[in-house]
């Protein structure tokens, strides 16, 4: 365990914690202790910086269960470190937002602190891991986190969907992530990223390449809410807005980016990589920005909108790993995607952090989120209003900001994959761009919408539940602001980043591509001329604003009447359909019928044994060595048959149990024929009694009614049970054909030649029972008083339910 | 001697045998529950202890002397008649009819006094 | 409610019967070891004598006869097994080691004396007691 | 010193006998029953470690040399079983003393339960086909009567249903022994696993072979075999129906490893990759679509046990070392997770007077401590990582993939999101949403009763933590019974 | 006293006959066997019983014997007859005897004998209910049993 | 005579298993006596029949019955019997408390 | 010859088990059932007599002595109990 194990274990320690300072302290807000950790543990990170940007990485190993591969060996390169801050960093700002966000009176602190530290150590992990598996540990966490932090408030019906929904879906994408895992287990026989993308070759020329593949980007996207995946974030709103801030838009949807990343280097130069990824973050990109534009709650915007940024980085990381097809780090045709990519997952942090932050100051000051009924709270709540500004301006793609320079680059990324010449990308690349295109349109249409309803246009308190709207104390900004400094740092100067963090992820992203020593050229610019960027950001401003004004127009059509996601009905109609369906499935064969048990069971007996003996010949029935049947032998078994067979047709109660009576009378004189003289009494006197049992049992129950079956369930009856006898007897011959083939001698020689001398006793039935096999007897006497003590127990105790627990 | 044993075996065989059918098809010809307890009472009784000596006599003759045989005819004899009473008293209370050749039922007078006096 | 029936002649007859039934019956448990019968076996027939008295002459007279607790019966018919068993662990043998020896005693002879006895009986305990217990049982069961 | 491996059957024996003799002092069966279960508590801690240590002990029942008298086998992996069930028993007697009514108590509750004990200690313990086939039957008998005990009308209707199946599947067992000793003329298994292996007849050993998996499968719950489960485990209390819950299927499957490993592993293409895989699948997936389509705790619960031994047997059709260590490492987490669930169930219970769960909400408010135990244990169940959940399945379904049983693997994917799904669907409805009991049934105390239950769910999570010594440990227990010419030595002494 | 020694005795003999060897040893046996039986069922032996009817009992079973076989040509006959034309009844017997063990005696051989079955007695025991396969004249058939068996039976008792 | 012996023993459990698909308790209950008599007589058959004497050594014989599946038979028919008597019982109290026998209406509902 | 007479014997008691056998199933009252199970017990002790003889052992001896004494039991329960559907009186 080393420092670094014990820095991505501390949030769970702490977690442990929690319940106690916030029961013995009550008097100090829990987030205050806290706020402790992840600053402390950003400060700590940030002290790798050197170390990863000079292209080095830390590795510190720890076994846990190595019989099945799985170390918890944590490594820091430049990738890791990039999340690993982001991580820690807004984390504490959320925690510091969160104080003033959540009153300590009403709320259940200690609940929301150790879901969300269970979050922040869980995605470390995730982050910090080399092998797949911890991956997957921490992966798994980090949903029921997220989950439990979307449940905060779990008397709310939709905290509870949405908790669901997330958990569900993510889950999903980690098993089959698991999946994908194992399958690359198989291929390399690894779990360690670092060893997978050294055996990338080997791992490409396997038939398992592309279910792994597939499997792996099942859970990226799930997590990072890739269409049609996409449709638990919104839902995860549900969730208190310092949580949304931190997982849904900054850290946990990011997991599935991370995942992408760094496995780059083990999939990127396939062409399915490259076209899945691709396409999967355009559609994402587009969806989201389409459907942000349909929400008229804040923080639906925001969410349908981190959606759509998803899937630009994911676009971005798609289109940059032709890298690895290239193997060509030099050339910026390439490797912009990954700086792109890089960049705006840094800038989305910071922008979308402050805007989700900023709507969940205008909900705990007015009450309400909803557009309709928000307005003109730029002169009531300044700040807050300032803030939104600059990361709407940012999050639209308008200079000075930093989200102008990574849309600049994504733009820029997106073109160039129509000059790359593979994969057939000559013939259809050109769709890229344009999509990317027309979802900026959009995008830049729901930045304008949300500020225009919120801070524009008149305030109508009536419409608020809240007396008073004011501006939000100054603790609750101090975290916004912070973040919005940023994006107009990062804009104004991109480069702070450039060498320290962003070329070393970079670098990370796209391992092998530079020889050692070489460093990614990452010089972000703010003008680069009149290239085609400038006229599509030109050409996005403009039809936006078309786009706004025009909105009252069409705002109104089919499509955008409704909020609901058109794959949110998937899900809920999936939902009911798995309930109703299983519901079903059950009720066919918990019918509740022992008849329908048995024509289950006996019909599946039957076929399993069927198709045994037809698939090894039955045949093996030969030579049978038989013993003769001395003629008086037919009369008793005659009799005997006939009394079974009369059974199933007699209606009357006595007449079946005494029938069943005589048919036990004469097993016992089979006994008698067959040499079994202790068989044939003890038959007899069970039989005896058996029949007065049934009687004092029977006698006073009901008539028995002729029951008319219908001929098909007679039909079925028939079939299943002469089926079964059939296979019965077949079985037992041909256990006995091969008994006499085989020709072991018995144990019963030994019990044979030994009763007398060694036991004692002339009866060798009875020396087997008492003595060779004593511990038998004392059992079966055991079953007999157990059924003693059941029936008195039956007879004596008469609750009618509820009687205890 | 042997041959001598045999025979008789036989015969009583042969004799009980017979009686047992009887009984048989008495206990399916006769026409209520009452009049097949003779049959079942008597008939099967006898020929089953004349098969049972058969047994005897057949093992005596080998110097085994089977008292359990023995036992068992006794056996016979004094639970026969307990067996047809209570069966036929059973059906008589249960209200079995007889058969309608009865000419006279004197039990029927102890049950019906028996349950006038309950009444009062 | 019918008039009770007149059980006389049943009575005289199972004073009789019991007496050869019950001896048959331990005759049974006891020649297990080396005839057809055992602890099974006879402890069904010892019930049938039993159940037969009930028969005869009605709950409550037979349990001022026979105190015996059938339940406690079956605990005690259950201990006899199992601690026979224990016993041959203690001079160091198997659990469930059973020993037999033939001694001579005088006036007697040649006596077979064996550890499966004390295990039959078990069993005998335990079925006679179980039997009975099921059929008192629901013999006393209301409607 | 061999005999010490028959104590937990005899001392439960002999105790219940002393029980039966005090049935009217429940206080003191009470007492008397507690102590007997921590002694065997610590007697098959005892042996686990002893066995663990110095390899195979054998017992020859009375001296009767094998394979001719009954031989009692202590190897790692009855060991290990041995150890789960009086855990598992311990615990849910403990739950039993404040649970379950005095009127139960008086009408032999405790001698059930630990003649229910010897059925369970006595399968994994004997190297005896017929003997097995007799424990088996103490087994279910005292399922019996435990599983109707009180006599509600749900009770018996339902019982009457487990009873009759179980009665068929024990028919079939002996047709099965029948079978078995008509080929090998043999009941010891070590000594019918040696005559098995010189036959090359392998048609008709199939057939017996199939036979055995039928009865063990009815026991355990396996596809279509399991329809007596669900409902007959709703009707007892909820201290009987965790042990069942945790024991009862596990005896069944303990039979078929054992038995698939020992004696039938002669056309394992058929057997086991193609049979058992299949059979597992839907198991598997029928199992949990049950638990999913049900709304009330138990039942899900009860629909859960199906779905789980599905793994079970998935691990033993797999058939290499790591499946089936995966298999046994499944069964530790699984009776010590099922066992849990059930009694959180009957404290819920105990406070709302229902297990309906449209019936509760909110109970996170109310029992916090209840909750979150619940929860824990509850996504172990379904396979969350770190729980001993993931590290029971991760090894079958890794071994899957290796073997390339794409299918099954999968299917044992979805079918852990499936459970995580019906958990939820309890966590939500019980646990989260508006208070649903009143203000009097949120002041139960639950303490005590969680007590029991504690420990379980620290296992289940130190036996994800602490994953490598438990593998390790399934791991040569796996190779143990997959290489059994060590069993068959240390029974015949060749 | 003497009759439940008796009965050891009796009981001693039965053993040596189950066990089919005649040895002191088994005779010894049987007697310890008895006197636990004896112990046990202690409180029902209330016979009225003398050793001298022991005797007499075993003679009357020869007498019915033969009786018996007479008995059963008859149901022969009755149950072979084409036709089932016969005319049962049930017909009250009143008896002279005293002891239950007489009447019980008396009841078992009417049952035993011609077309005849003991179906009930009365409250007192002193009438025996008897159901008859043919009965073309109630009061000669009473007489019948009186006559023959119950002065047998008198004769054996007295 | 094992031939035999087989096919009856497959008729009785074609009985016993139509019989289990009834709907009386009674019936079901029958069908379980049935049942243990089938397996009963197929441990004894499997073994071989009527080739020895008795397996009782007093009585000289040059060849007795294999005495083993007597053994267990004895154990399974008592095991079975105590079994019966469980079951009988509990259908009777099923029948006082459900106030049926017909088993259609003791299907009870799948969600109760 | 003297087998054959025993075999000949035993059909006939088979055929006599056959008739009280239909006995059983027409009934009608439950005590004909009861007295055709009484019968076929008895018979049964005949058959396994003669078989006895056939096959000259007297090993099942103690059965016979059994059979008679459960028919005999068995009977008396079975009407005991169809007499007042108690088996065992309580009161007296
Ligand atoms: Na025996
Ligand atoms: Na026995």
């Amino acid at each position: 365990m080393t420092l670094l194990h014990w820095a991505v274990l501390s949030p769970f320690i702490a977690a442990i914690l929690i319940p106690f300072l916030y029961k013995y302290l009550k008097r100090i807000h829990t987030g205050w202790f806290v706020l402790i950790l992840p600053l402390a543990l950003f400060i700590y990170f940030l002290s790798f910086i050197p170390e990863t940007s000079s292209g080095n990485v830390v590795l510190n190993n720890l076994d846990w269960v190595p019989s099945l591969g799985i170390n918890f060996n944590v490594y820091i390169d430049g990738l890791s470190l990039l999340f690993a801050l982001l991580i820690t960093g807004i984390g504490t700002l959320v925690v510091l937002y969160s104080i003033y966000y959540l009153s300590k009176q009403k709320e259940k602190l200690n609940n929301f602190y150790v879901y969300l530290l269970m979050f922040m150590g869980a995605m470390l992990g995730v982050v910090l891991s080399d092998n797949l598996i911890v991956i997957y540990v921490f992966w798994e966490v980090t949903s029921i986190a997220s989950s439990l932090l979307i449940s905060y408030w779990y008397t709310r019906e939709k905290s509870i969907y949405g908790a669901q929904k997330s958990m569900y879906i993510t889950v999903f994408g980690g098993l089959s992530m698991l999946a994908g895992f194992s399958l690359l287990y198989v291929i390399a026989g690894t779990f360690s990223i670092r060893e997978l993308i050294a055996n990338a070759d080997l791992i490409m020329a396997s038939s398992l390449f592309i279910p792994a593949m597939i499997l792996v980007l099942l859970g990226a996207f799930t997590k990072s809410a890739q269409f049609p995946f996409h449709i638990w974030l919104p839902d995860a709103m549900e969730a208190p807005t310092p949580v949304s801030a931190y997982l849904h838009s900054a850290t946990m949807v990011k997991a599935g980016i991370y995942l992408v990343a760094r496995l780059t280097g083990v999939f990127g130069g396939a062409p399915e990589w490259f076209w899945i990824i691709t396409i999967a973050g355009l559609i994402t990109l587009i969806w989201g920005s389409i459907s942000a534009v349909r929400q008229k709650d804040l923080k639906g915007i925001l969410a349908y909108s981190t959606v759509s940024q998803l899937g630009l980085i994911m676009s971005l990381l798609g289109a940059g790993s032709a890298a690895f097809y290239f193997q060509d780090g030099d050339s910026p045709l390439y490797m912009t995607a990954i700086l792109a990519a890089v960049f705006h997952l840094i800038n989305h942090a910071t922008f979308k952090g402050s805007l989700f932050m900023a709507a969940g100051i205008i909900d705990h000051e007015t009450g309400t989120r909803d557009i309709r009924k928000l307005g003109g709270l730029m002169t009531i709540m300044p700040v807050t209003a300032t803030i939104s500004l600059i990361g709407l301006a940012s999050m639209a793609g308008l200079p000075p900001f930093n989200g102008f320079l990574s849309k600049e680059l994504f733009l820029t990324g997106m073109l160039s994959v129509t000059e790359y010449g593979i994969f057939n990308l000559e013939a259809i690349g050109f769709i890229i761009p344009i999509i990317a295109f027309i979802a900026s349109v959009f995008t830049f249409l729901y930045c304008i919408l949300m500020f225009y309803k919120t801070f524009m246009g008149k305030f109508d308190i009536s419409k608020l539940k809240v007396k008073h709207v004011h501006e939000a104390p100054i603790g609750m900004l101090i975290s916004p602001i912070i973040l919005a400094v940023l994006v107009v740092l990062f804009g104004l100067f991109p480069n702070l980043l450039a060498y320290s963090i962003i070329e070393p992820a970079m670098a990370a992203i796209a391992p092998g591509i530079l020889s050692p020593g070489e460093f990614f050229d990452v010089h972000i610019t703010h003008w680069h001329g009149f290239s085609a960027e400038l006229f599509m950001t030109l050409g996005i401003i403009v039809l936006g604003v078309l786009l706004f004004i025009t909105f009252r127009k069409w705002e109104n059509t089919a499509f955008y009447r409704g909020e609901q996601d058109l794959f949110n009905y998937a899900y809920d109609y999936g939902y009911d359909g798995l309930i109703k369906g299983s519901q079903w499935l059950t009720r066919i064969q918990m019918t509740g019928r022992l008849r329908d048990y048995f024509i289950y069971m006996c019909t599946f007996i039957m076929l399993i044994m069927g198709y045994t003996m037809y698939r090894y010949n039955l045949p093996l029935i030969q030579n049978l060595d038989l013993s003769p049947i001395p003629v008086y032998t037919w009369f008793v078994i005659l009799v005997f048959l006939g009394s079974i067979l009369t059974i199933p047709f007699l209606n009357n109660r006595i007449a079946i149990i005494i029938t069943t009576g005589v048919s036990g009378f004469l097993v016992a004189l089979l006994f008698v024929l067959f040499r079994a003289p202790d068989l044939a009494l003890t038959q007899l006197l069970i039989e005896t009694v058996s029949v007065v049992l049934f009687m004092l049992v029977f006698y006073h129950l009901p008539k028995l009614k002729k029951v008319k079956t219908p001929p098909k369930m007679k039909t079925i009856k028939l079939i299943i049970s002469i089926g079964f006898g059939l296979m019965i007897t077949l079985g037992s011959l041909s256990a006995f054909s091969m008994g006499q083939e085989a020709n072991y001698e018995s144990i019963s020689e030994y019990y044979t030649e030994n009763s007398k001398e060694k036991a004692g006793g002339y009866n060798i039935v009875n020396v087997i029972l008492v003595d060779f096999r004593g511990l038998d007897t004392m059992l079966e006497v055991l079953v007999v008083s157990l059924a003693v003590l059941t029936v008195v127990s039956l007879i004596r105790l008469r609750f009618k339910g509820g009687e205890d627990v | 001697m042997t041959g001598m044993i045999e025979v008789i075996v036989a015969v009583f065989v042969i004799i009980g045998v017979f009686f047992a059918v009887v009984s048989a098809i008495g206990i399916v010809r006769l026409k209520d529950v009452y009049s097949r307890a003779h049959a079942s009472g008597k008939s099967a009784t006898l020929g089953v202890i004349f098969i049972m000596l058969a047994v005897f006599i057949h093992f005596l003759s080998q110097g085994e002397m089977n008292a359990k045989i023995l036992l068992a005819i006794l056996f016979l004899f004094l639970t026969a008649p307990v067996a047809s009473l209570m069966i036929t008293r059973s059906a008589y209370r249960n209200g079995v009819k007889l058969d309608k050749n009865t000419v006279i039922d004197d039990l029927k007078e102890m049950y019906e006094t028996d349950d006038s006096k309950q009444n009062k | 409610m019918m008039k009770k029936p007149n059980n006389m002649m049943l009575q005289t007859l199972a004073r009789l019967i019991i007496l050869v039934v019950l001896s048959f019956s331990i005759y049974l448990m006891l020649a297990g070891h080396n005839s057809p019968g055992g602890g099974f076996i006879g402890g069904l027939m010892t019930a049938s004598a039993i159940l037969i008295l009930y028969l005869s002459f009605g709950l409550n007279p037979i349990k001022k006869v026979i105190r015996f607790d059938y339940i406690k019966i079956i605990g005690i018919g259950l201990l006899l097994p199992g601690i026979t068993g224990l016993v041959s662990i203690f001079f160091g043998f198997s659990y469930l080691k059973q020993f037999f020896g033939y001694f001579h005693i005088p006036l007697i002879g040649e006596v077979e004396l064996t550890t499966a006895l004390p295990f039959d009986l078990g069993v005998y305990f335990v079925v006679l007691a179980s039997a009975l217990t099921i059929i008192l049982t629901i013999a006393e069961d209301d409607k | 010193m061999n005999n010490i491996i028959i104590l937990p059957v005899i001392i439960p024996f002999i105790i219940g006998a002393i029980l039966i003799l005090l049935y009217k002092r429940h206080s003191m069966q009470r007492v008397i029953s507690g102590i007997t279960m921590f002694v065997l508590l610590a007697l098959s801690v005892f042996l686990a470690i002893y066995v663990y240590q110095h390899g195979t002990i054998v017992l020859e029942v009375g001296d009767w040399k094998a394979p001719f008298g009954i031989v009692i086998v202590a190897d790692l992996f009855s060991t290990l079983m041995l150890l789960l069930s009086t855990l598992v028993g311990t615990v849910c007697l403990f739950f039993a003393f404040q649970t379950v009514s005095q009127d139960r108590e008086k009408q032999f509750f405790y001698p059930l339960y630990l003649f229910l004990m010897i059925g369970v200690n006595g399968s994994f313990l004997t190297g005896d086909l017929f003997n097995l086939f007799v424990f088996f039957e103490v087994m279910l008998i005292s399922s019996y009567g435990l599983i109707v005990h009180g006599g509600t009308g749900y009770q018996l209707r339902e019982s009457f249903k487990y009873v009759i199946i179980n009665i068929f599947a024990s028919a079939l067992f002996i047709v099965g022994i029948a079978w078995v000793y008509s080929i090998t003329g043999t009941m010891n298994m070590a000594h019918m696993a040696q005559r098995v292996s010189e036959l090359d007849q392998t048609g008709a050993l199939n057939i017996v072979a199939i036979i055995f998996f039928i009865v063990f499968a009815c026991k355990g719950a396996l596809f279509p075999l399991y329809f007596w489960l669900p409902r007959s485990y709703y009707g007892p209390p909820a201290a009987i129906a965790a042990l069942f819950g945790g024991l009862l299927t596990k005896v069944g499957i303990y039979a078929i490893i054992r038995t698939f490993t020992l004696i039938f592993n002669h056309d394992v293409s058929f057997t086991h990759k193609g049979l058992i895989v299949t059979i597992a699948g839907f198991t598997m997936l029928l199992g949990v679509l049950g638990a999913v389509s049900q709304f009330d705790f138990k039942r899900i619960l009860s629909y859960h046990i199906i779905s789980q031994v599905g793994y079970m047997v998935m691990g033993l059709g797999i058939f290499t070392p790591l499946a089936v260590a995966g298999a046994i490492y499944y069964i530790a987490h699984h009776m010590i997770v099922k066992t849990a669930l059930f009694l959180f169930a009957g404290a819920t219970q105990k406070i709302t007077g229902t297990t309906d769960l449209k019936k509760m909400g909110g109970l996170l408010g109310t029992h916090p401590w209840l909750a979150w135990l619940f929860f824990i244990t509850a996504i172990s169940l379904a396979g969350i990582p770190p729980l001993s959940g993931f590290f029971s399945k991760f090894p079958i379904i890794l071994a899957g993939f290796e073997e390339q049983q794409y299918v099954i693997s999968a299917v044992a994917l979805l079918v852990g999101l499936l459970t995580l799904f019906s958990m939820m669907k309890i966590f939500s409805y019980a646990f989260w949403g508006k208070q649903k009991h009143t203000e009097e049934q949120a002041k139960i105390p639950v303490g005590k009763l969680l007590l029991p239950i504690l420990p379980l769910v620290a296992l289940t999570i130190i036996l994800g933590f602490a994953a490598e010594p438990i593998f390790t440990y399934s791991m040569e227990v796996a190779e143990e019974i997959m290489n059994p010419t060590n069993y068959i030595e240390s029974v015949l002494k060749e | 006293m003497p009759f439940q020694i008796l009965i050891n005795v009796l009981l001693a003999i039965l053993w040596m006959f189950l066990q089919n060897e005649y040895t002191f040893v088994s005779f010894l046996f049987g007697y310890l066997i008895g006197i636990l039986i004896l112990f046990v069922i202690r409180r029902f032996l209330k016979f009225d019983f003398y050793l001298k009817r022991v005797w007499a009992i075993i003679k009357l079973i020869y007498l019915f014997m033969i009786e018996l076989i007479k008995a059963n040509i008859d149901v022969v006959k009755v149950v072979l007859k084409p036709k089932q034309d016969h005319q049962p009844g049930i017909v009250a017997v009143r008896t002279s005897l005293e002891s239950d063990f007489e009447i019980s005696m008396l009841a078992a051989l009417i049952t035993l004998t011609p077309g005849t079955i003991s179906m009930d007695f009365s409250d007192d025991s002193k009438t025996i209910y008897v159901h008859s396969i043919d009965v073309p004249d109630k009061e000669a058939m009473i007489k019948d049993i009186q006559d023959s068996f119950e002065k047998a039976i008198m004769e054996v008792t007295k | 005579m094992e031939l035999l012996m087989s096919i009856v023993i497959g008729i009785i459990f074609s009985v016993s298993i139509y019989l289990f698909m009834s709907k009386n308790l009674l019936r079901v209950a029958v069908a379980t006596l049935l049942l243990s008599h089938g397996v009963h007589l197929l441990l004894v058959t499997m073994s071989g029949l009527q080739r020895g004497a008795s397996p009782i050594l007093s009585f000289d014989a040059e060849a007795y019955t294999d005495p083993l599946p007597h053994a267990l038979v004895l154990t399974a028919i008592v095991i079975s019997f105590a079994v019966t008597a469980l079951l009988l019982v509990m259908s009777y109290r099923t029948y006082k408390v459900h106030k049926t026998d017909d088993l259609e209406d003791l299907r009870g509902s799948a969600d109760e | 010859m003297f087998d054959i007479v025993m075999i000949i014997a035993l059909s006939a008691l088979s055929i006599a088990l056959v008739l009280l056998f239909i006995r059983i199933i027409i009934g009608p009252s439950t005590q004909d059932r009861i007295l055709a199970l009484d019968a076929i017990g008895v018979l049964l002790v005949g058959f396994i007599g003669i078989l006895m003889i056939l096959q000259d052992t007297s090993v099942f001896s103690d059965i016979v002595l059994v059979l008679t004494i459960l028919g005999f039991v068995g009977t008396l329960t079975l009407s005991k109990f169809l007499e007042r559907g108690v088996v065992i009186d309580r009161d007296d």
